[in-house]
């Protein structure tokens, strides 16, 4: 078993508007390796987003290629890539709008389950209320719909139904950042806890310097769509390298007098 | 305290009508003070009423709120009761605001010129050729290149981080005493937050009063002074801005702390607060923070919420940190 | 203060997160079910969906509700006036009974306008999914296809295309249906593109969703909204429309009785026998104001902040 | 993208369409039943023609008509004369060219239209913004009820309902005709409620829109007076998508007139393009339909082109984004 997870390699993204053509994502290489947790920082427009969806084959690279397990991603016939996609799943940064808002909460998370033919009516809806449990969702509340749960609680019902086909890598694009503080502690404790428990490959997409210090074990830095620092991230928060890194860390603004910085 | 204090908001209660329904009480009872040449940061999550505080203190509320009560006490008048006429010879003018996203604050269809004058004209402070060099010297001083000819641009033609500038030189152009700033650096990247924090500090350098609302307590410890945690239309705490961050006392302002992730606390343990705020539409009696709240010892906390002094300009509406204390 | 803005707006600017007021509850409530308590409590649009009840009622029994039959002559009372022995309406210019030619034209616009708004839907949905979802070549040349349509006056086209297929009930569907499913399907377009934008269609797509599945399950359900919106205006557009082309003679054959036509013919005698152009203008009026409300009942339904068009 | 190179690729794209648009109207009329000259001989009322002299007299017609040739020629011929603004004779009025009739009927109709749209302008953006600044209110929901009257009713409808009154009862105007300007009144009167409301529901909903905009808001925390922050602010930029439903109402009311000519027997375009049709004159019906969509995408272009030149916004970017419906 090859110990990488996905690899994209020297992917480039081309992106045709009316204002002329923008690289997203200029030349990267970036690999997440099995059971690790990848944080991805940038600020707006350094392509980190695309790089996410890049990554799980859902836009095609302009040049580059993206292996997942060893099978690439772009030559996969569409039916193949249907096939894996229970392997990787993803969360998204507006929890309401990733959810199907004519589907209640427990038939969201009923739906990947029923897309992949996984098991009878029955049982796909036992797993789906253990997996509102897990993520916290008082399951007496399953068949509210989305609109009538409050932000966090969105958030908490698209995770469980991204963990409903146990994938083996799980993409979140700016997961917390649509969420209050104190409800974006919660969930960064979910995941936390998840990581843990079920062994998860993690490609976590923030602008949120801290949140990636806490959740990931290695970082890799974007700016304007090229990737400018990769390193673990202890060395990279102790000694970052490059320019653009520094100048993000510096920007930094401290909450208790005792921080690091 | 509110001797030489700018201004002063007294018990602000701010309700909003809703169809078929009770009005919805978004702001009850909030007391604070402003000093000249001082930053007060009002904290607080979504829906906690910070900027509705605000706009009632501004008299731009919607068509649907009213103030049923308090004052707000500002060079010897209660903007509250001078009625919208005086109100507004006061705001743009002596009381200016920096809003959130100046994308959506600044009219895509008028030039910068437009905008950085009008209300010099409004106010009758100048004449328009007047105005115009001082809205020019304002883009200057807020770091625009080549203010001359960036006057005669739209808005949607600078980058965010200007545009963000320009509209502090539009708020700025006035000289006003007093700066409302609603959350003025939530939606630039944090490579731009500082600049646009160091070019605030500035204005309060040169004796103008600032308040900032904002849920970034970072933000808030580099810039403020002074601080008001507010929870659900109320506020919770008020202390001295780095007390407030390294010893919190109202539980709401513990849980806040703990949950707040930042850059080198990666060992120190995550303490979410469980639970979400409530909906204003069903706040809980008493303390609107009881039903989260670890420590909560009922019934008294179900029933009655007081604001107790717990030390040199500290209060907290908790009645078990004055025990403690 | 400023003069206009609703809770939801004050809820909008103070919120750094949620992005939209969370409607907390303890009972589940979807989509349709929240449309269906909202249209019932618009009270204009709720009676006027019981009274379109009874004129298809009505137009479905017009044998067995009309006096006389719609060709039938009372010799002895042509042009007689409301209240005349045994024609309540009055009597036309060939002493045809006015109360029995309304409930048969009634029939007639109402086939006329709901064949025809079923095929300009079904048109419009096939080819506004189709376009919208598939994206690339088929949208481009589907949407340039529409997009002539879309310069052809509606009301040309369905001249020309009564022109070519005669002048019959099925003549009339077609031309209709064909002449107003540009509009539609211009719009069912716009929304699956708003749709196709929305996250929830990436995560489907990331769950490993067939294009198919994507378009029928995900997507359709909840353009629905605003398709059934613009449905229920083009009802009283196509019943319009029939009448407009009898007023210009291109309706159904005479002696088959049609609103255009009655209202056409009565204001040529309008000095002699006001009532041949009164009773037509005033049920006609009524039909199409019932069912605009019911659209405004469904469109408030949809679209509580009244904020689309 | 350059103004010349847009207004050219619109050219192209208004040329093609109007291609499109005679070749499917040519080939449906081709499908229509019988052959020209059956329907010369009903339109001349003849009744027993038969024997050796008509088939003579058939084929003299066809060539007269130019029909003795294959079709797609007759489309050549007839695409060949349409760009130079020759159509030929017309069927049903055999001493007259198309061209003819359309420049002489055309101004009735585009006249009616223009005074309707001016007349709906005038009716529907006072009521509009009325409207919108007491939203909600007994007045907002007594104006939208009347609008809802004017959405429904079509204009010949309306037309009836106004002869009945005030030439049937009041005996004021007269019923119908075209002899003198007071002949203009019932006609404009009527043409313009249905366009009136449209306006004024989009009128309100914009101005609703933009009274929501955080720089209404921002103006007003300038200390803007009221009435100058809505007409400046925020009417100014909900009027300017008013172009792209007024022009398109306009293009469909130089069209649309038809019923209320019908009705008041008005000798406009209209009329006789319905005239045409109802007497298969595939000459005029032909000529009036091409024309009538020259009409339609002229405006549409012209429209997009003011809506770039109201709003900087997209007048920078070179105005491509806007499909003006």
């Amino acid at each position: 078993m090859p110990d990488e997870m996905v690899r994209a390699e020297s992917v480039t993204k081309v992106f045709r508007t009316r204002a002329g053509e923008v690289r997203a994502v200029d030349d990267v290489s970036l690999t997440v390796h099995r059971g690790e947790t990848l944080g991805l920082v940038g600020e707006s427009g350094s392509g980190k987003s695309t790089m996410a969806r890049l990554m799980m084959g859902l836009q095609t690279p302009t040049s580059g290629r993206v292996e997942f397990d060893g099978q690439d991603l772009n030559k996969l016939p569409a039916r193949e890539l249907r096939m894996l996609r229970p392997r990787m799943q993803m969360v998204f940064q507006n929890p309401y709008g990733s959810l199907l808002p004519h589907f209640s909460a427990i038939g969201n998370v009923m739906e990947p389950l029923r897309l992949h033919e996984r098991g009878d009516k029955e049982s796909r809806r036992t797993k789906a209320l253990e997996l509102l449990d897990l993520v916290g969702i008082n399951t007496g509340h399953a068949e509210l719909y989305p609109r009538q749960f409050s932000g966090g609680q969105q958030q908490r019902i698209a995770i469980a139904r991204a963990l409903g086909l146990e994938p083996d890598l799980l993409v979140c694009d700016e997961p917390t950042s649509s969420l209050d503080v104190s409800i974006q502690a919660q969930i960064l404790e979910l995941f936390t806890d998840l990581r843990d428990r079920l062994g998860l490959s993690f490609l976590f997409i923030s602008h949120n310097l801290a949140v990636v210090e806490r959740l990931a074990d290695r970082v890799a830095v974007m700016n304007k769509g090229q990737l400018v620092e990769e390193s673990s991230t202890e060395d990279l928060f102790r000694a970052p390298q490059d320019d653009y890194t520094k100048q993000l860390l510096s920007a930094v603004l401290p909450i208790r007098q005792d921080s690091a910085l | 305290m509110s001797e030489d204090a700018l201004l002063s908001v007294r018990e602000l209660r701010t309700t909003f009508r809703r169809e078929g329904a009770e009005p919805l009480t978004a702001v009850d009872g909030v007391s604070f003070d402003v000093r000249r040449g001082q930053a007060l940061a009002i904290v607080g999550e979504s829906g906690s009423g910070k900027s509705v505080t605000m706009r009632s203190v501004m008299g731009i509320l919607p068509r649907t709120a009213r103030i049923t009560g308090g004052q707000a006490l500002f060079g010897g008048r209660d903007l509250l009761a001078i009625g919208d006429r005086e109100l507004r010879k006061v705001r743009g003018r002596e009381i200016a605001m920096v809003f959130q996203s100046a994308m959506e604050a600044m009219n895509p269809t008028l030039t910068l010129e437009r905008q950085l004058t009008e209300h010099l004209l409004w106010h009758g402070i100048c004449n328009k050729a007047e105005a115009r060099k001082r809205a020019v010297r304002a883009l200057g001083d807020v770091g625009i290149p080549d203010p001359e000819k960036r006057i005669r641009t739209y808005p949607f033609q600078l980058s965010g981080g200007m545009r963000q500038r320009a509209m502090i030189a539009m708020a700025m152009v006035t000289e006003p005493a007093l700066l409302i700033a609603d959350e003025p650096t939530t939606a630039v990247d944090v490579t731009v937050q500082r600049q646009i924090l160091d070019l605030l500090a500035e204005l309060k350098n040169r004796g103008t009063g600032v308040i900032m609302i904002t849920h970034d307590l970072g933000v808030a410890r580099y810039f403020c002074d002074d601080a008001v945690v507010m929870y659900a239309g109320r506020v919770v705490e008020r202390a001295p801005m780095d007390r407030l961050l390294d010893d919190p006392r109202h539980p709401y302002s513990v849980g806040l702390l703990g949950s707040g992730v930042e850059v080198g606390g990666r060992d120190l343990p995550l303490r979410p607060i469980p639970g979400s705020p409530p909906d204003l539409s069903h706040r809980p009696e008493g303390c609107p923070f009881h039903p989260r709240c670890a420590q909560a010892e009922l019934p008294r906390c179900a029933t009655e919420q007081e604001i107790l002094t717990i030390g040199p300009g500290r209060d907290a509406a908790c009645w078990k940190v004055a025990v403690d204390a | 203060m400023t003069a206009t803005e609703g809770v939801e707006a004050v809820v909008g600017t103070m919120s750094t997160g949620e992005p939209e007021p969370i409607e907390r509850g303890t009972t589940a409530r979807g989509p349709w079910s929240r449309a269906w308590s909202r249209f019932r409590k618009h009270r204009l649009a709720f009676g006027s969906l019981i009274f379109c009840a009874l004129l298809i009622l009505t137009a479905l029994a017009a044998p067995l509700i009309a006096p006389y039959g719609y060709e039938e002559t009372d010799i002895q009372h042509k042009l007689a006036g409301p209240g005349a022995p045994g024609h309540l309406l009055g009597t036309d210019l060939l002493g045809r009974d006015i109360l029995s030619r309304l409930i048969y034209g009634l029939q007639t616009a109402l086939t006329v306008a709901f064949g025809a708004e079923l095929t300009a839907l079904v048109l419009a949905l096939a080819i506004g999914l189709l376009a919208g979802y598939l994206g690339g070549r088929v949208e481009s040349l589907l949407m340039a296809f529409t997009d002539v349509m879309y310069a052809f006056p509606s009301y040309l086209f369905a001249v020309v295309m009564v022109t070519v297929l005669g002048r019959s009930i099925f003549a009339l569907v077609v031309a209709i249906g064909i002449a107003s499913w540009v509009t539609q399907a211009r719009l069912v377009r716009a929304q699956v593109m708003t749709l196709k934008e929305r996250e929830y269609v990436e995560a489907a797509r990331s769950m490993g969703a067939k294009g198919s599945t994507i378009a029928i399950r995900y997507i359709l359900p909840n353009a629905i909204g605003p398709i059934l919106v613009t449905t229920s205006f083009a009802i009283p557009a196509a019943i319009a429309a029939e009448a407009g082309l009898a007023l210009l003679g291109l309706g159904v054959q005479p002696p088959t009785p049609s609103w255009g036509a009655m209202i056409s013919e009565g204001s040529r005698y309008l000095l002699a026998a006001p009532h041949m152009l009164v009773a037509p203008a005033v049920l006609f009026a009524l039909t199409l104001l019932a069912f605009t409300w019911i659209g405004d009942g469904v469109r408030d339904a949809f679209d509580p902040s009244g904020e689309q068009r | 993208m350059g103004l010349a190179v847009y207004l050219g690729k619109r050219a192209v794209r208004l040329v093609l369409s109007l291609i499109a648009v005679s070749i499917l109207t040519f080939t449906l009329l081709q499908l229509a039943p019988g052959n020209f000259a059956d329907l010369q001989r009903v339109n001349s009322g003849a009744t027993n023609f038969g024997g050796v002299g008509t088939e003579s007299m058939v084929g003299e017609l066809e060539s007269r008509y130019g029909a003795d040739v294959p079709v797609w020629k007759q489309y050549l011929i007839f695409m060949k004369g349409a760009v130079v603004w020759d159509f030929g004779p017309s069927y049903k009025y055999a001493s007259r060219n198309v061209q003819d009739i359309i420049s002489e009927a055309f101004p009735v109709s585009a006249t009616l239209a223009l005074l309707a749209v001016l007349l709906a302008l005038l009716i529907a953006v006072p009521i509009g913004v009325f409207a919108a600044l007491r939203q909600n209110t007994k007045t907002d929901h007594a104006t939208m009820f009347a609008v809802t009257l004017g959405h429904a009713l079509p204009s010949y409808l309306t037309a009836a309902f106004m002869i009945l009154l005030f030439s049937a009862t009041l005996k004021l105007l007269p019923s119908g005709g075209w002899n003198g300007p007071e002949d203009l009144i019932l006609p404009v009167l009527a043409l313009s409620l249905g366009p009136a409301a449209v306006l004024a529901r989009y009128v309100r909903s914009s101005m609703l829109e933009t009274l929501r905009e955080e720089y209404v808001t921002a103006a007003l925390a300038k200390g803007g007076p009221r009435r100058t922050v809505i007409i400046r602010h925020a009417l100014r930029n909900s009027l300017i998508p008013l172009v792209t439903v007024a022009g398109p109402l306009l293009a469909a009311l130089m069209t649309g007139t038809v019923f209320v000519e019908a009705l008041l027997r008005i000798p406009g375009l209209g009329l006789y393009f319905a005239n045409a049709a109802a007497s298969r004159d595939m000459p005029l019906l032909m000529g009036t339909a091409m024309f009538f969509a020259l009409i339609l995408m002229v405006t549409n272009l012209v429209v997009d082109l003011i809506y770039g030149l109201l709003d900087p916004r997209i007048r920078t970017v070179g105005g491509g984004s806007h499909d003006g419906h």
